[in-house]
Formats: C-alpha cells, structure tokens, sequence
C-alpha cells in the first residue's frame, strides 16, 4: 500500500518520525541508515542559547526502560540552523525543529526565527519546562499554560505546522490537548517521557544527578497507547504517538488507536539502524495483515 | 601530537564507521580461573564484518557497542567495548564481569547473532619514535593489545599493568613478545600504594623525556594518572569509560566537561580519549558510575 | 539487625507487605511459604456487595510489566470477614483489609464494619474509583474528594489505622497526599497502578476486554519511587512503598527514598513465595550494606 | 461423577500442591521435523521435585507453573502447562511453540534452573469401567498421556486426536500400547469438516452408551465439542487454557462464567476443568486469547 500520510500541511512518505532527543541532529544516524527513507526527522530540543544541561550521570537503565535527565543541552537555535540544518537532506525528508524555552515570549521568539528556515518543516513545542512565573508548575501539566505558549509559537510560526508534544504526568491529558487545541496547534504529538527516579543502595546516592529524570522506552509503551487513545477520541486534530515503539508491530498499535504518525525513541539506542528497519519492515507487516490504506486501519480499534 | 584527537573533539564530523551490523559470535573463552563469576576476564571473538577494515579502518583506542539479539529489552542497552584486535575475520574483545550486561554476555554461544556497531570514538595517538608508556588498570589492558601490534616500532613501548584478579588472567601473551611490561597485583592497602609508587615514578620519567602516556582503566585510575600526569607535566592521553546509552553521540549522556570547551563534549563521539589536562573527571561522576 | 518497624500504631516485624489484588485473600500463599513470616498481609480489595469485576480478558502482559482491568472482583467483605479472615494467622500477623467503594457512605460503611473485626489490623483506602457524582473523574485524582473519603473512613474507623493509597495518575501527587493527610489518614500507600493499555493488530481489538487497565510491575518501579521521594519530603506521614518490587534491593531503595514499609505486588506473580524470599534474604543485605537501623538508612538518600 | 470436580470448584480449600520449587532442566527434545521453529512440538523433562509426589500427589489433568530463571522481567509471567507424566524422578511436560515464553523455552539447556509451583488445579474424573472417550485438539495431548498410565482399565480409553502439524510430532508411543487411538490431520477446510463430522459420531455413540468424554485443546476445538456433548446430552468435561498469570488463584486474571455461580471462578484452582454443561466459552475471549 501506499505509506503516505498528510496532515497539518505536511506530507510525510510514511509515518516514522524520529523523536526528539533520541536522534541526536540527525547527522549522527546518516552512517546507519538512509535519512530520507524515513518519514520525518525530529531533532534535539532547540533554545534560543546554548544550554549546557544537567551534571553527570544523566542516563540510567530501568527495567526494560531508561530514565534521561539531559536537561536539554543544544547547541542553540542559531549553530543547528547554521552548521547542522545545511548538511541535512531536508528537501527530500521533513526536519521538525523542537523547541524548549522557559517562558511564552521566548518560544515565539524561537518560532520567529524558525519560521523563516526554509529547511525546517515544522515546529514541535516540547512544554515540559517548568514556569517559574507560574509557581514551578510546568507548561505541560497545566491547560492554560499550554494554551499560552502554543498561542504564542502559533503567532509567529507563520506557514509552518505546530506540533504541541504532551506529557503524560497529568490528571487528564485531554484537558492539556484541547486547550492547546483550541489555542491553535496543528497536531499534538504525545507522549514525552515519565516522571521518575532510581537510586543506589550501595552509594545512596540517586543514579541521575538531578534526581528525578523522565522514564522512557518499551516500559512506558502502554501509557503511550493509553495516551493517544484518549487524545484521539477527544480532540479533532491529527495524532503523533509516541512511547515505548521499537517494532513495526508497535508502529501499528499507535496507528490503531488513533496516531496518523509516530515517533521512534529510546529504541534508537538498542541499534542505530532501528528507525530505518522499522521503516523497512512496515511494508510488508501491512501486506501480512492485509491492510489497504491507512484510512481503513487508523483508530479501527474494534471495541 | 594531539591535533588528531582535538580535531574530532571539535564536535563537527561524524567519525566513520562501518554501521551497524549483525554478526555471530565465533569464541567465547574466560581466560581467568577464578571461582566466582563477578570479575572474571573472558575474550570475545565476533565474526569481523567485512566492512569494518575498509576505508579508514579501525584504530587502536576505538571503541564497539554491542548488544545481542537475545537480550530483547533487557538490558536495554548495548555495552560500549574498546577494539582489542580485529583482524583475520574476528573481531575481538576483553572484557569483565561487572554487572548484568557482562554477566549475560558469559551466556553467549558460538553462533549466536550480535548487533554491533563501530568502530566508534577517536583514537590514542601514535608517535612512531616517542617511547610511550602504557597504563592498564585491570580490564583497561583491552586497547593496548591492539594499539601495541599497531606501533611501528614496539619496542618503543612499555606496559604497566594494575590489576586485581590473578594476571594469568589477562592474555598477555597476545601481545607482542618484544613489549616490556610489567605488571602488579592490588590485593591490599599496602599492594595499592606500592603501585601508585612505581606510577609516580614512571610518569615522572616519562614526563623527563618527553614520551607519551597513555592510559586506560577505571575511573579513579584516572585520576590518579591524571593528577600525577598534571604534576609532572608530562603529556598523557586518558581514555574515558563513561556509561554510554547510544555510543554515536545521540543520547548525550556520556558527557563530560572539557576545559576550554563552552559545552560538556561527548565521550562516545568526541572521546574517548582526551588529554589528561583537559578532561575534568568529576568526583560526582566516579561514585555513581564505579560503584 | 532488628527488622521490626512501628508507625500509625501497627507494630510490624519486618517492612515486607503484600500487594492488594496480588496476594488473593493471603491463604492462596499459604502453601508457599510461612504467612506470619510476613510484616503483614493486605487482602484483595473489598466491597460491601461480592462484585464480579470486569469481562475477560482481564489480564495482559507489557515490557517488564503487566496491564490488569479485575475490575475489583471479590467476595465482598461479609464473606471475607466470615469465611476467609478466620482461617488466616491475623493475630501473629497484622491482616490489612483494602476498602473499595464508589461514594464516601459506602466507605463508611466498610469502614465501621471492620473497625469491629478483632483479625484486621488496620485498614488500605483504594480511592481509584471514578465518583460518578463528581463528573467521573477519580477519587484519588482531586485533592477535595480524597479528602472527603479519608474523613468519612477515619470517623469510622475507630482504633483501626487508616491508610490513604495514592494513585500515581495525577499531575501532583503530593496535593492528594497532603489532602489525605489533613483529613486524618494514618499513613499513605503508593503507588496504585498507572493508566494503560494495550491491543492486538491482528485481532484488532485492545487485549483487555475493559480497553483500559492498570499497569503494574517492574516495568513502573521508577514511577513508584519517585512518588515515594516526592511525597516523603511533602507530608508529614509514614509512607508504605510500591511499584515494581521484586528483590530485596528493591525495598532498601524504597526505604532509601523515605518509606517506612514496602508491598509486593506483581512480583508475586513471578514465583508464588516471592514475597518470602524478599523477607528471608533482606536481613542479609542489610547486613552486607552495614545498615544497623532503620532511622540511619530510612529517606537517607545523599544528594 | 463430578462430584470431585464441583467441591473444588467451591472455592473454598487451596488444592495441596508441592509449594514453589527450583529444579533444573533433564533434557529438551524436539519431537516434530518441521522446519519452522513456530507450531515446533517438545518434551521437556525437568528434574522431579522429591515433594511433588508426596501427599495426595498428583492427577492426570493437573498442571504447573514454569518460569525459567533465565526470564529475569522478559516474559514476566510463569506459564502454565499440564503434567504429562510425573514419577521415575522426571517431571515432563509436552509443549507446543505459540508466542514469545514457549520460543524461549526451546533454548533452554540441561542443567538450566527453573521454577515450578505445582500440582495445580483440578483433575480429570477417572471411571474405573466406565468407556472413556478422549478427545484431545493437538497439543491437548498432553495430560492424556499420564491419563492413560493412571487409568486401571486401559482397554476402556479411546483416544482421538486431530492435529494440524504432521502426527509424527506428537508423542503417542508414550501411551501405552493398548489404548485404541485415531487421528486426525486437519491441513484445509474438508479435512476440518471431515473431522467434525468424526468427533460428533464419537460423541453422539459415546453419549449413547453414558461413557465418560474428556476433551482438552484450543478453544474453537472445546467450543465443538461442547455444543455437541449439549446436543447429545453426553457427559463431558473439558479442560480450559485460559491466560494465567499466577496459577493458585490470586490474581482473578484467568476467571470464567460457570452456571449457577453467582462470580466468575478461577480456572486456575477451581478449574481448569469443568463440565461442559456448566462452563461459558464467550467467544470474546476466545477471539483475543487465541488469536
Ligand atoms: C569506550 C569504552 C570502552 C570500554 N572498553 C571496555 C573493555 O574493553 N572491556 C571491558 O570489560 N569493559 C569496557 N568498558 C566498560 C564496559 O562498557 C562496562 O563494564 C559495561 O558496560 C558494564 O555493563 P554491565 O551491564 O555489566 O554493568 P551494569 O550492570 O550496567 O553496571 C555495573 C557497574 O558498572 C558500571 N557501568 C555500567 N555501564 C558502564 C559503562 N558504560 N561504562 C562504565 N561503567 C559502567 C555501573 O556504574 C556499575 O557500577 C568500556 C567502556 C567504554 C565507555
Ligand atoms: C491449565 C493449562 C494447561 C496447559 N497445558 C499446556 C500444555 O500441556 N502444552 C502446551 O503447549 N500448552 C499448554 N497450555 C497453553 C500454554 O500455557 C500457552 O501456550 C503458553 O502460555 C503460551 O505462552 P507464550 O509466551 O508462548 O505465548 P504468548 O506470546 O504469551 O501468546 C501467544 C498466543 O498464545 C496465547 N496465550 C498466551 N498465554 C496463554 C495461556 N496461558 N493460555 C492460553 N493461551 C495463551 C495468546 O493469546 C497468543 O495468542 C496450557 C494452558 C493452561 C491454562
Ligand atoms: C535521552 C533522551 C533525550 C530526550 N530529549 C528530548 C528533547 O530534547 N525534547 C523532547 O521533546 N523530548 C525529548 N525526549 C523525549 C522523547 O522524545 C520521547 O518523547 C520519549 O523518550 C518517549 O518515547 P520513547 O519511549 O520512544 O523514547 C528525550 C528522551 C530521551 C530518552
Ligand atoms: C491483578 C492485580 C489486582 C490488583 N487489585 C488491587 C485492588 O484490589 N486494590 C488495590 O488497591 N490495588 C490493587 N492492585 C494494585 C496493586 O496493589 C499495586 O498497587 C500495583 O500493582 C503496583 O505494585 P506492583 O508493581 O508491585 O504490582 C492490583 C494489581 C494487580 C496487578
Ligand atoms: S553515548 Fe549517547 S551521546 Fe555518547
Ligand atoms: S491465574 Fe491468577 S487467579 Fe488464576
């Protein structure tokens, strides 16, 4: 069949999309795989300074899981779209730029100076930030702050889609979605990682410097599936699920529940080819399952 | 001498490798006798994926992740392990039992499918008329097995090696027969500062002549090399052994802080090997790493 | 050293309890091992009426873990008091009924008919149910409606403690502690399972038959003890751990983070007499870390 | 006759078992020569626990839990399976590859440690004189073979069973010799209608006759042959594979509808066999359970 999909003014050859901080800029993966074979690429959360991020360690393994507390070190906006952005292919593959700021006015100013890169093809808000204006709550666990900053990345996002990516550590997660919903956002992508920790008992010490960090890979993949089943039955606008995908069969289950495209993350890192291979296999998983179009499978969850 | 390794650290190429390829396990022999499985030595011999020597090749000091098919998801991740040999259709390493994924690994048959990829990270310099003093605490000896066949003039070299475990364990007789060496046991207090001695006394000769040092082991190896490196102002290359999610300079979680560097550089992509004056090993990082 | 902990006036010769859901009405275990071995026993969720719980298929296994939608079947408390309660060892080991009901009446009700019942040591508040008159959303997801059952449980509860257990899907989860905790709980119990799912692209239909379940097991043990870190340091009141314990380490690193007990759930699925396993080997590894007390090591994590 | 059956599944007692035992792997052997690894049909004898028959020891029908230690999180469940025969010191059991726990259980190796809890469940009613009519949907064998051992008048069993790998798969020369036996290959539509019609003389002439009819399979195979022990008011028991996750009746995962109970019953214990007339095969879980 054919693997096209188009939603939010993109058109993605099929829907592997690469997520954000698990395909470092895209470069780093060119070795293992043919980057225009895949549907899109989602590169590293991007602020408008360079960010050095949280001491070391910041990586641990959990239970078929892994906690990551990067605290999201870039280079900055301006070095990806001067020395990384030029060697990427993204005439032939879509480049989502994600963004990370702290406050409303820096995320416009960031969706500003992307609007005009001919190389990006969409926004992702990644509003997982705390606000500190707002009493530490983050921008994702609170409807109106959503609301807030997708307005603001919308206004000055010009023709570019925005993508709103969700975190699951909420009450209601489709509260969250309708508010960025109705606040503008093209598409939401969800999940983003779990609250979690895990400690030493012999160092008693934290495994992750920061303490807490977010949990994420095959682990978190039913939180994931939960998460878009909501989202989709709630709000009308186009899904990119993620969480836990390391299998074309997994690709399916979030396609199932409602997801137009989906994201690889965490599994990136138990191969480098694995994005490519999942976008390889899809084919004929589909053919197996007799599958026609996505417009028959999506969402056709048969309850 | 360093230009090489601070070109790659400079964080604009992609360091060739060969991708990432499945492959079997040929051999699989523990090389210590020891009763307990905890810290034993075993040598892995893969199937050497053809690519792998062509074009640049690998260089001593590079580094492989592997992960086998049969681990599913747990460990979640591939293990990061410095090229012993690879050469005449085998990809080997040295490695000890420290944890589940080395513990697993002891499990493997011949046969047996392997996702790899590499070789990764940069390389420890080669100064084809400078005598270069190795540094090996225990499993550390892995590189210089490798970067010793690959020195154009061998007797140039000589090796230290610290270690724990019996060193019948560790296989140095694949190195050359020309290298000097010597090697000493930590089994005590006493043991410990009788090699940190001998340490000090070989640095400080190395730094009088202007050789190169460099050295591979554990973290609080390291320092010690680096602090006396830093002393005698000799000029030594550490190789770093930080926990790795990806190995290819995805994750970002094999990070360290480089001096003049504005952002902590990658160690999988940038490293591993850095000069002892640059690299802040951090206190922080070494207890929660080496447990 | 001595394994015995006293907190909320329950006196428990080690920090091991079981699971509510996982351990059956605690006799089914009796073949496995010793059950007054244990520091203490938490039944299956109880209802005034016997329940039926949820259709097949009610259980399905994830990465690491397990999805579960029982839908609280069970005898109902007359018959467990009855039939079940006198055939367990209650007076060498405490028995902690967990309550389940849909309005605060109801928990009352439970509550004041076990307050009277000699073999209950104390009893578990389940508040992951959704209060219909409140909109659906779940007892234990709004602050004012956990509060409200806590009350109605402890004005009845008499001498019994009361022990509030938490759900994790909530966007603060020291809010519902804090609730909880003003309305008189005696001690808290965390994490309940976190919100998933799961489905089968062949069949086309999610795997269990209520679409969404609770997830539990290894796979969630950061998100339990991140709780457990967060909610410690908020409130004032003895915390029992859970999520994901399988191992003797596991319960030092709940205690580690601050609690004072710890509950195997899942685990026991892995092998029936895990829960005495873990109670056999953790004077062992306490002795191999140099722990003397539990004051020197509880919420000693160093940061 | 059931009366053995309906006090078990009262749910009151906790049926005796050996509690929960580490043994170790026999031997592993594939019985079937096909060359897919998927439908692949083994044996695998596992060292006898000393316990396990002692007490009331076990009965044909019976099963256990197994989990290999190896599994550590990955399956996370035990699976269960039914005791094909138990004494001489080996505990065996007959298993089919369907899903990713029987996969890996075929790289289990001798010597390899497992845990098993068991005998678990309910039993097959044994009629002495009574004619006995098995009927067994491929892997369904299993139990029939320590069925047949047990029973004191062999000559009376008669054994049918349809299969879709090919029959020199199945183990039937454990049985012994002078159990009449048919079998029935099911490899396209007419073979399975052919195999219908089979099954409903067999149980139309055994209903005739008030013999006894034991069936155990898939659940397509038991819904047919319940519909027809209905139809021709035979008596029949059947013995359910619903999905268990702890097998002794803690977590109400594997429950099902039983007539005249006011709740769902647990396979695991008061199960998992039931008499056709009082058991609710819903085709919802049949769909998701086998898909
Ligand atoms: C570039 C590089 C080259 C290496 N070369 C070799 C080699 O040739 N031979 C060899 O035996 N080992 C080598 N190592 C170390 C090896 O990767 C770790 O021993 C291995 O990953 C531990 O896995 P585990 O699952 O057994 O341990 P875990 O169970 O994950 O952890 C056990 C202990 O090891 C520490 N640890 C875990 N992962 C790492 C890691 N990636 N790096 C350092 N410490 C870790 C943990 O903090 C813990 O204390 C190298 C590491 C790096 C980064
Ligand atoms: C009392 C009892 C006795 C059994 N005796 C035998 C036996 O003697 N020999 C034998 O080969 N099998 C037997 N089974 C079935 C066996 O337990 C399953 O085939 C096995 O658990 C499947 O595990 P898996 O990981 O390979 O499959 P999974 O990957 O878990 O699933 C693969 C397929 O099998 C189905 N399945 C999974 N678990 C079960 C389960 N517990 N019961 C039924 N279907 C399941 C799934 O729905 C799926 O369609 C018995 C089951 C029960 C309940
Ligand atoms: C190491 C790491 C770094 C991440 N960095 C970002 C980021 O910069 N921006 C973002 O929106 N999400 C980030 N994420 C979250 C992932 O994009 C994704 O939402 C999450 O990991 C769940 O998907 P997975 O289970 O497939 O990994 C990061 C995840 C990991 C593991
Ligand atoms: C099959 C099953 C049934 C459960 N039933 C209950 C219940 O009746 N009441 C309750 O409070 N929690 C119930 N739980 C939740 C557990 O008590 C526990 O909070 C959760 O599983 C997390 O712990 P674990 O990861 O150790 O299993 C159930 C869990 C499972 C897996
Ligand atoms: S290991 Fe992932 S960036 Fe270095
Ligand atoms: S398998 Fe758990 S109750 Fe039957």
């Amino acid at each position: 069949m054919n693997l096209n999909v188009k939603f939010a003014g993109m058109e993605l050859k099929n829907p592997i999309l690469t997520a954000s901080g698990t395909f470092g800029y895209g470069l780093e993966f060119a070795p293992y795989g043919d980057l225009t074979a895949l549907g899109g690429i989602v590169v590293k959360g991007l602020s408008w300074e360079p960010r050095t991020g949280n001491p070391m360690p910041r990586v641990a393994e959990t239970p078929c899981g892994m906690l990551n507390a990067i605290g999201l070190q870039n280079i900055g906006v301006h070095r990806f779209v001067e020395d990384k952005l030029p060697l990427l292919p993204w005439s032939e593959v879509p480049v989502i730029a994600n963004l990370y700021a702290c406050d409303a006015e820096d995320f416009a100013r960031l969706a500003e100076y992307l609007a005009d890169q001919e190389g990006v093809a969409a926004l992702e808000v990644n509003i997982s930030c705390p606000n500190v204006q707002a009493g530490g709550v983050l921008f994702g666990q609170d409807p109106r702050q959503a609301a807030l900053v997708t307005a603001a990345v919308k206004a000055k996002a010009g023709a570019k889609p925005v993508i709103v990516k969700l975190s699951p550590n909420v009450t209601d997660i489709t509260a969250i979605a309708k508010a960025a919903a109705d606040a503008g956002a093209d598409a939401l992508a969800l999940i983003n990682t779990l609250s979690g920790m895990a400690v030493d008992i012999r160092t008693r010490k934290p495994r992750l410097a920061n303490v807490i960090g977010g949990l994420s890979g095959p682990a978190i993949k039913p939180v994931g599936l939960r998460c878009v089943y909501q989202v989709s039955r709630a709000v009308d606008l186009p899904i990119i699920g993620l969480g836990g995908i390391s299998s074309a069969e997994d690709v399916l289950e979030y396609i199932m529940v409602g997801a137009w495209a989906v994201q690889i993350g965490t599994a990136n890192f138990l191969r480098p080819d694995m994005a490519f291979r999942i976008a390889a296999q899809l084919p004929g998983l589909l053919e197996e399952l007799g599958v026609k179009s996505w417009e028959e499978f999506r969402g056709k969850l048969s309850i | 001498m360093s230009d090489f390794i601070l070109a790659e650290q400079a964080d604009t190429a992609i360091p060739p490798t060969s991708g990432c390829i499945e492959t079997t396990v040929v051999d699989l022999t523990r090389t210590d006798s020891a009763h307990d499985l905890e810290n034993s030595l075993w040598l892995l011999d893969l199937q050497l994926p053809a690519s792998f020597c062509e074009g640049k090749g690998w260089q001593p000091g590079q580094f492989v992740m592997i992960r086998p098919v049969s681990w599913s998801f747990e460990p979640l991740w591939a293990r990061p392990f410095s090229i012993c040999m690879a050469g005449n259709g085998i990809l080997r390493i040295f490695f000890q039992v420290v944890g589940r994924g080395t513990r697993a690994m002891t499990k493997l048959e011949p046969g047996e499918q392997v996702v790899v990829w590499g070789p990764l990270g940069n390389a420890f310099s080669v100064e084809p008329d400078t005598p270069t003093l190795l540094l090996a605490g225990g499993i550390g000896l892995a590189p210089f097995i490798g970067y010793a066949w690959s020195h154009p003039q061998p007797d140039l070299l000589f090796l230290l090696l610290g270690h724990r475990p019996s060193v019948s364990g560790y296989p140095l007789h694949l190195l050359p027969e020309s290298i000097a060496r010597e090697t000493a046991r930590q089994k005590c207090e006493e043991d410990i500062a009788c090699f940190v001695r001998d340490l000090e006394s070989r640095i400080a000769e190395y730094a009088r002549i202007n050789g190169l040092i460099l050295a591979c082991g554990p973290h609080p190896f390291l320092r010690a090399v680096q602090t006396m490196a830093m002393q005698y102002r000799a000029r030594a290359q550490l190789s770093l052994e930080n926990r790795m999610a990806c190995g290819i300079g995805a994750c970002l979680g094999c990070v360290t802080n480089i001096a003049g560097q504005e952002l902590p550089v990658k160690v999988c992509t940038q490293g591993p090997i850095f000069r002892a004056e640059d690299v802040k090993l951090e206190q922080a990082v070494i207890d929660r790493v080496k447990a």
